[in-house]
């Protein structure tokens, strides 16, 4: 059975946020409401993800993950320079002194939580992608775009819900 | 690199300060310098010039600061003479000072060096790694007593520092050091080595007297005395029992007020920074 | 006032924007012109100082350092407020920030550009600078870590990547829209690649809002660590009028000084060759001008507090080096500084001034020389005047080749800015479009309870 | 020299015998190469040359008159660096840096490298046989009396070939010039003790007394004194040694004194009598001739309060013994004669005499030993030339174009010689008015023995030896030269000697038995003698003679106001640079002054008041005029010199010389009056007076202390010890 893909364009969150309520509340047979939305939207917006529901984000533990390993591995890489290749007193001091290491530590922490939170934002959000098969540009200027995945029998219950909320612009995939 | 390795590196270098736990052995190279005996004549410091490849930087570089006497001879008068409402004459002459690198025992300079091209080395010398250095100029910034002459021209091939004929008098023990480095007293280090080699191929240690600086063996009035400090017998280690000075105290205090023992000198009595 | 116009049509807002990558006002190519003539004069001095030496800067024992260093504190301290107008205004949600931070955070990342290229103008050997890189070699020599100055290309280095990364993520938004605006060509090409697929869907959105708060959050201590490590490179030492236990945080209100001061320079340069005036409203600029205000004060005291500590301590030598600074050869520099620094800010406090253009213009320019004279004032008394009395007042006036590469580095600062404005969106559309939306909820909200009073601050 | 027969490779293979004792590295044995300064590849090295290990040879060092001995460092064939030759009885293995620089003088780019004969302006390079031939045409015909050879002052074997040389014409006119030579005080020495320079021992004084002597400086023996001075201060009986300078400007001694008494320019000798008249311990006609001068009286004329002089006569009362020291200080005056009999008498008065002016040994041979210069030589010189007595001059090592006082005119004077011929390292001043000059080796590639002026313990012979091959193919010792010379008038008794090395060593074998070698064969003899560097003797001792009567002793009082020259000219000797003979070599011109830090230049001291008397600050190009001309030169503020009288240092100003050299400073010796010395004729160098300008430049001067003029303000860097009983020492 094929999918289908349909975008919807509105001209405010009210209107979107009524479409994606009515498909919630809506049965459709052959679209899955979890799996086959996405809204598309020029800003970001927190009332979209209220009515999307709870979708967890999982930057953080590559935060975490990126700024301890960063932090250890300066740690250890600099106190295993300075004790086992480079074993030279400086200004009377120990060969392994604690401050400076830790000040370089504690760079090295934010370097890698910066660097790993990047890649876990471009490994979360799935970038870079491919561009999904409907796409306008009103979206970047100032349209709520709704884009659902279907299958081919649902696709006219859907472009009904659209039309009723004034959909500005409806898109469809051409057929198979 | 191995890891135990690295962790008994590790155990033993957290203690590792060179005046408390790990002493000198068995060379700790000291100089001491008799300023009643210094007349201020200025040949310690041409003799370094000879020794050490120093180039003659001509008057247009020493007027913009840029000499590079390692060692040089300092003169300080008395506050008031010559001053309005002071004594018209001094009483006295300058105090004459023959200022070199103190060869710290916790240089200020070694730390901030970013490349480490500037260490201490086990028989108590602060090394300078020409090849290393990258001439930041961070250690002679951090240099309290500014004894730290950089390069800032390349003077091997500068018209006159050494023409042709003066190459041949070069020290092909001491490099000739280029452009962008940092440079320094090295305590005659090349002579040391030397010494030092000599001394291990006889299975013995180098004795008092057998290696001496240029400086002091050029010194009329013999007020530069140099030495392994180690060494009971020298005549450093003996001139500084004699004054009560001690490597790893920062302030030399004497059993008896001035006159008896007038103390040691370099003065920077502060923090962390016992002598070599 | 209002800080933006509400009613602005999001399309406008693209528009306006994506115009000012193209339409810009014929200032932006004399002004590009300019800089890379004063880049040429800086790289005339390089090429001549890597040739003959070190020496022809006019440096000397115990001058060992010059306007280089100085410099360099200026430019790292310059990238501080674009941190601070986006990171810490973004968790504060001060949404007037939206229209002015990209040019902020831009000026952070080429100001630490900048800044980056005056460690390598000072070394001796510039062509062995890798020395000072950690990385592994078969000797096993490494870098020393204990050196401040290794801190410094750490802390750097991490700033200026965080940075980038920071003004990347932040901008993958508005490359989609110039993908999705730009006729075919070069630009749509970069943009195309650069905006990585952004489609604004509700996952992209999500991440992104969680990923910009952390690296924001992280990129505040970074702020405050880097002007702190700077501050230790003196700190540090063992130099009188250096030793101070008050010069990090000292050093970063500097820094924040001195880069909201450039930030009013900028603004004002940007709102007029961009045509800016919709965004970057007189509004905001007061809001700019408020703050510089506070920090100017904040730098004062910390000013004042230095001079009490030394004043009060039985450090002699530094207290020379503070007398010496007040009445030695650098007095009317270090009166300047006091000027700039600490009396002309306090114009800032009137309201008609706050607005005034042309003023402000003049009092930023001025008070970022004043910001300048007090990193030099920093640097070179206490080489002058130093603990050890031999070297003492022998002065070093800084040679031609320190002042026309000081020059340049404005110039290459300027140029790098001026380019980034050209190819990327220097007002972030869709955070103006955001700062639009909610400003008009609020005001809708207000209505609808009936409160007409007070518009002020950005609801959310 | 080197020609054939004993070639450099003979002499190495001796001296490899010979100097294993001297190679301190151990198992050296190195080669001077024979192929020019070719450098030896290390990959096809030579067995024998061990790269890497520095060979010592010892010769001796020819910077002064001082007769120090230096072991030099050979390496690869070249000599690296000079240091003392611990042996020497004079300086012990210690070096000034004057000293150290003569490898400077040896590699100096500047040398001439072969003969030269003027040509309008030009010097052409000619041949040496040429150059021989040449010289014996002018001679011919010429009488005795027509021929002047000028020359600094020369000893050893050197001496004995000039003597004879000048003798083969019956020329008697053998000018021993030295411009800075302590000739009057030999002369009042002479009269006092009987002998021109007794031994004097500062490390047995208790206190010494110095008029203007810079021992530690440029006086005479200055290494050998500064290890006196050394014991000095440790103390004959563990009591410090009290140092008392007097004099007008502040010399290095000076500067090292415990205490540092300022006098009127010329009133040392009143001060001497009025010392000896506070003592109160002499009798019969000293006692007579000091009575005038009381307290009140010597203060007046010296500026030396009257309480100092109570206290310096209190202290040489309570520590005996003392030495008194006169120098050049006194000596430069009109009546510098009777200025260094008055303080020669203070010496007998105080009975030191015996004690620490002691007789000093001389060799016994009188045809080495040095023949001494002075200035009344020049002078004498000087008029013969302007009357055109001569028609060919000979110049050896003195340049009196650049020493002679302006007044004298003698470069003119010179052109008036017929035919000059200068021997010469360098075109100095006076080898530039030359009609031939002739390039020397370098001390450091000849052959020669020196007796030194000075003898410190016994007497002794030093041996110069080469320490490498010469630099310049064409340039020839001074020994060769006239050994070349003499055979043109004396073939036959020299045709032995096939160089100068043959005759040297055939003349030092010859007196084996005398110079201490009587059991030795005559091998082993000479690689000894040339090991040890020096020849050490008995020597001969005349007994010191008793007491100098105060008969003729006659001091002026200081002169009035000079309206027109108000102030006294000084021009005072630099340590490192002498009589300017060695400024071109870059380490001493480099080698701050003590006192000042300048370097690369001349200044004018001046003393603070009268600066700001006449408006003048520091780094003000002024005009220092006299009767005889005026110079230009920065102002330097210096409170250690009297406010009448200013200072310009010597040995500044070439304008020939070369590189290092030219082109830097002044030269006071061109605006000295010619003023002497009434006793001796020697030129009275203090006695110029001179008014001072402003000339409207100013400058910074180039020196190495800070602007602030080195005060140790807050806490003191060098500690410092105000009376006699502080042993001070410092720690690195």
């Amino acid at each position: 059975m094929s999918q289908r893909h349909i975008l919807a364009l509105y001209s405010d969150f009210d209107k979107a946020e009524a479409v994606v309520k009515e498909l919630r509340s809506t049965q459709i047979k052959g679209f899955d409401v979890n799996k086959g939305l996405i809204v598309k939207s020029p800003i970001e917006h927190p009332e979209v993800e209220e009515f999307l529901g709870d979708k967890p984000v999982h930057v953080q533990w590559f935060t975490l993950g990126g700024a301890l390993m960063g932090g250890l591995l300066g740690f250890f890489l600099i106190s295993g320079a300075q004790a086992n290749f480079y074993a030279q007193i400086k200004g009377g001091k120990p060969i392994v002194p604690f401050p400076p290491n830790f000040v370089l530590t504690y760079e090295m922490f934010i370097l890698g939580g910066v660097f790993i939170s990047v890649l876990g934002f471009l490994i979360c959000a799935g970038l870079p992608a491919r561009r999904s098969p409907l796409y306008s540009s009103k979206v970047s200027e100032d349209q709520i775009g709704i884009l659902v995945k279907s299958d081919e029998t649902a696709t006219n219950a859907l472009k009904a819900i659209f039309t009723k909320h004034q959909a500005l612009e409806i898109q469809e995939e051409a057929g198979k | 690199m191995s890891v135990s390795n690295l962790l008994e590196n590790w155990s033993q270098f957290r203690h590792f300060h060179p005046v408390e736990d790990k002493p000198h052995d068995p060379y700790k190279w000291a100089m001491s310098i008799d300023l009643d005996a210094c007349s201020g004549c200025n040949a310690c410091s041409v003799a370094c010039y000879a020794e050490n490849n120093l180039p003659v930087v001509g008057k247009e570089k020493y007027a913009h600061g840029q000499a590079m006497h390692w060692m040089r001879i300092e003169h300080y008068w008395d506050e008031d003479v010559g001053e309005e409402g002071g004594r018209e004459f001094p009483d006295q002459g300058a105090q004459f000072l023959p200022m070199m690198c103190q060869q710290c025992e916790a240089a200020p300079c070694e730390t901030v060096c970013p490349v480490g091209a500037t260490n201490h080395t086990a028989d108590g010398l602060n090394s300078q790694i020409y090849n290393r250095c990258i001439g930041s100029r961070y250690c002679s910034a951090n240099c309290p007593y500014k004894v730290r002459y950089f390069n800032w021209y390349d003077y091997p091939s500068t018209d006159n520092v050494w023409p042709a004929e003066m190459t041949q008098q070069l020290n092909p023990d001491v490099t000739v050091r280029g452009k962008g480095v940092m440079e320094k007293c090295t305590f005659c280090v090349q002579r040391l080595a030397a010494a030092k080699v000599t001394a291990k191929s006889e299975g013995r240690i180098v004795h008092d007297g057998e290696v001496q600086t240029a400086c002091q063996q050029a010194c009329p009035t013999s007020a530069i005395s140099f030495g392994n400090l180690i060494d009971p017998e020298s005549r450093v280690h003996k001139q500084w029992r004699a004054q009560q000075v001690e490597l790893d105290k920062d302030k030399q205090a004497k059993d008896q007020k001035e006159g008896g023992t007038e103390l040691r000198g370099y003065r920077i009595l502060e923090d962390m920074r016992p002598y070599p | 006032m209002k800080d933006i116009r509400e009613d602005i049509a999001w399309a406008k807002i693209n528009q306006d924007v994506l115009n000012s990558l193209e339409n810009p006002r014929k200032l932006y190519w004399v002004i590009l012109f300019v800089a890379l003539a004063m880049l040429g004069v800086a790289a005339g001095c390089e090429v001549y100082q890597y040739n003959v030496g070190m020496g022809v800067a006019n440096m000397d024992n115990p001058h060992m350092w010059g306007l280089y260093i100085a410099t360099f504190i200026f430019w790292i301290g310059m990238s501080h407020s674009g941190t601070l107008l986006s990171a810490i205004l973004h968790l504060m949600h001060a949404d007037w920030r939206k229209p002015i931070y990209r040019f902020a955070e831009a000026m952070t990342t080429f100001s630490l550009m900048t800044a980056g290229l005056f460690v390598a103008v000072h070394l001796g050997r510039v062509w062995q600078i890798y020395y000072a890189l950690p990385y592994p070699n078969e000797r096993g020599v490494w870098p020393n870590f204990q050196s401040p100055l290794l801190w410094d290309a750490m802390a750097i280095f991490t700033y200026l990547s965080s940075s980038i990364l920071f003004l990347y993520v932040g901008m993958i938004p508005d490359l989609a829209i110039c993908r999705d605006r730009m006729h075919e060509g070069w630009r749509k090409k970069l943009y195309t690649l650069l905006s990585l697929g952004w489609e604004g869907t509700d996952r992209q959105w999500r991440n992104f809002r969680v990923t910009y708060l952390t690296i924001a959050c992280f990129l505040i201590p970074l702020a405050v660590s880097v002007h702190s490590i700077v501050a230790s490179d003196f700190a540090m030492s063992q130099q009188p009028g250096w030793h101070v236990t008050s010069f990090p945080p000292y050093f970063v209100a500097g820094a924040l000084y001195s880069g909201c001061a450039a930030i009013i320079t900028l603004f004002i340069i940007l709102r007029y060759v961009f045509r800016f005036e919709e965004y970057m409203t007189l509004p905001i600029l007061k809001k700019i001008v408020r703050l510089t205000f506070a920090i100017s004060m904040v730098w004062t005291y910390l000013n004042a507090v230095e001079f009490a500590s030394v004043w009060y301590s039985h450090d002699e030598p530094s207290k020379d080096v503070l007398i010496q600074k007040a009445t030695g050869t650098y007095a009317p520099f270090w009166w300047a500084m006091i000027f700039c620094g600490s009396v002309l800010p306090l114009t800032l406090a009137f309201k008609r001034i706050q607005t005034n253009i042309p003023v402000l213009f003049a009092v930023s320019l001025l008070l970022n020389m004043g910001m300048w004279l007090e990193r030099w004032m920093i640097v070179a008394p206490t080489f002058s005047h130093g603990i050890y009395p031999w070297t003492w007042d022998h002065d070093q006036w800084p040679s031609f080749v320190q002042w026309g590469m000081v020059f340049g580095s404005f110039g290459w600062f300027t140029l790098l800015f001026m380019v980034f404005c050209k190819v990327f969106p220097s007002v972030s559309m869709y955070e103006v479009k955001e700062m639009v939306y909610h400003r008009r909820q609020a005001t809708k909200r207000l209505e609808e309870t009936g409160k007409f009073a007070a518009a002020g601050k950005g609801a959310h | 020299m080197m020609d054939s027969g004993f070639d450099r490779r003979d002499f190495l293979k001796v001296m490899g015998w010979g100097g294993a004792t001297v190679a301190l590295s151990g198992c050296g044995n190195t080669s001077i190469e024979d192929g020019k300064e070719t450098v030896v590849s290390y990959v096809e090295a030579a067995d024998y040359v061990i790269p890497g290990i520095g060979v010592y040879y010892n010769s001796s060092c020819a910077q002064c008159d001082a007769g120090c001995s230096i072991n030099g460092r050979v390496r690869e064939g070249r000599v690296l660096k000079l240091e003392g030759n611990p042996a020497s009885a004079i300086n012990r293995g210690k070096m000034c840096g004057l000293g150290q620089a003569g490898v400077q003088h040896h590699y100096n780019p500047d040398r001439i490298r072969e003969p030269l004969l003027r040509n309008g302006d030009q010097g052409v390079v000619i041949t040496w046989e040429k150059a021989y031939a040449l010289i014996a045409e002018k001679l011919k015909g010429v009488s005795g009396e027509e021929i002047a050879f000028l020359s600094g002052g020369v000893s050893g074997h050197v001496k004995v070939l000039l003597d004879n040389y000048l003798a083969s014409f019956g020329c008697k006119n053998h000018f021993v010039y030295e411009a800075l030579a302590p000739a009057v005080v030999r002369a009042a020495n002479k009269k006092a003790y009987g002998v021109e320079m007794p031994r004097y021992n500062i490390n047995k004084a208790k206190v010494v007394l110095s008029f203007g002597a810079d021992f530690l400086g440029a006086w005479v023996s200055p290494v050998h004194f500064s290890q006196q001075y050394a014991q000095f201060r440790k103390g004959v009986d563990g009591q410090r040694g009290v140092l008392i300078q007097v004099e007008s400007k502040m010399t290095l001694t000076g500067a090292n004194a415990d205490r540092w008494i300022p006098v009127r320019p010329g009133t040392e000798g009143i001060l001497a009598l009025g010392i000896i008249n506070a003592l109160g311990t002499a009798s019969g006609d000293i006692a007579a001739a000091v009575k005038g001068y009381d307290k009140v009286r010597v203060s007046k004329e010296t500026g030396v309060p009257p309480g100092q002089i109570d206290k310096i006569a209190a202290l040489l009362k309570l520590r005996s013994p003392s030495l008194v020291l006169v120098g050049s200080a006194a000596e430069g005056y009109a009546h510098g004669s009777q200025n260094a009999a008055a303080i020669n008498l203070l010496n007998q008065v105080l009975g030191n005499v015996g004690k620490t002016v002691e007789a000093a040994a001389a060799v016994p041979f009188p045809q080495i030993v040095p023949a001494k210069g002075n200035t009344a030589a020049l002078t004498s010189l000087n008029e013969g030339l302007a009357a055109g007595k001569y028609k060919v001059l000979f110049n050896y090592a003195a340049n009196p174009v650049f020493t002679s006082a302006g007044a004298l005119k003698f470069k003119d004077n010179m052109a008036k010689a017929g035919f000059k011929v200068a021997f010469a390292h360098y075109l100095d001043e006076t080898a530039m008015q030359a009609d031939l000059v002739l390039p020397l080796d370098s001390a450091l590639e000849d052959w020669g023995t020196q007796v030194p002026e000075y003898m410190a313990e016994g007497a002794q012979i030093n041996i110069q030896q080469p320490l490498m091959e010469k630099l310049h193919a064409d340039t020839r010792g001074m020994g060769d030269i006239l050994l070349a010379l003499i055979k043109q008038r004396r073939p036959e008794d020299y045709k032995t000697y096939e160089d100068y090395y043959a005759y040297l060593r055939a003349a030092m074998l010859k007196n084996k038995a005398a110079l201490g070698g009587g059991a030795k064969d005559d091998d082993t003899f000479w690689n000894e003698t040339l090991t040890n560097g020096i020849i050490k003797l008995a020597g001969i001792t005349t007994a010191l003679s008793g007491r100098a009567g105060v008969a003729g002793l006659k001091l002026p009082s200081p002169k009035e106001e000079d309206e027109q020259y108000p102030l006294q000219l000084i021009p005072s000797v630099n340590i490192s640079l002498r009589d300017g003979r060695h400024s071109n070599q870059p380490w001493l011109q480099e080698s701050p002054d003590p006192l000042t830090t300048i370097v690369w230049d001349s200044w004018m001291e001046i003393h603070p008041r009268k600066a700001a008397e006449l408006g003048i600050v520091e780094g003000d190009i002024v005009e220092v005029t006299s009767r005889t001309g005026s110079i230009k030169t920065q102002a330097y503020l210096f409170p250690g010199i009297h406010p009448d009288a200013i200072s310009i240092p010597i040995g500044q100003g070439h304008d020939a010389m070369g590189r290092y050299a030219k082109g830097y400073g002044v030269n006071p010796f061109q605006i000295l009056d010619a003023v002497f010395d009434r006793e001796s004729g020697e030129l009275a160098m203090h006695e110029t007076r001179v008014k001072v300008s402003k000339t409207g430049q100013r400058v910074i001067i180039v020196k190495d202390e800070s602007a602030a003029g080195a005060k140790q303000i807050r806490e003191k860097i060098a500690g410092r010890v105000s009376t006699d009983n502080v042993d001070l020492s410092k720690e690195v």
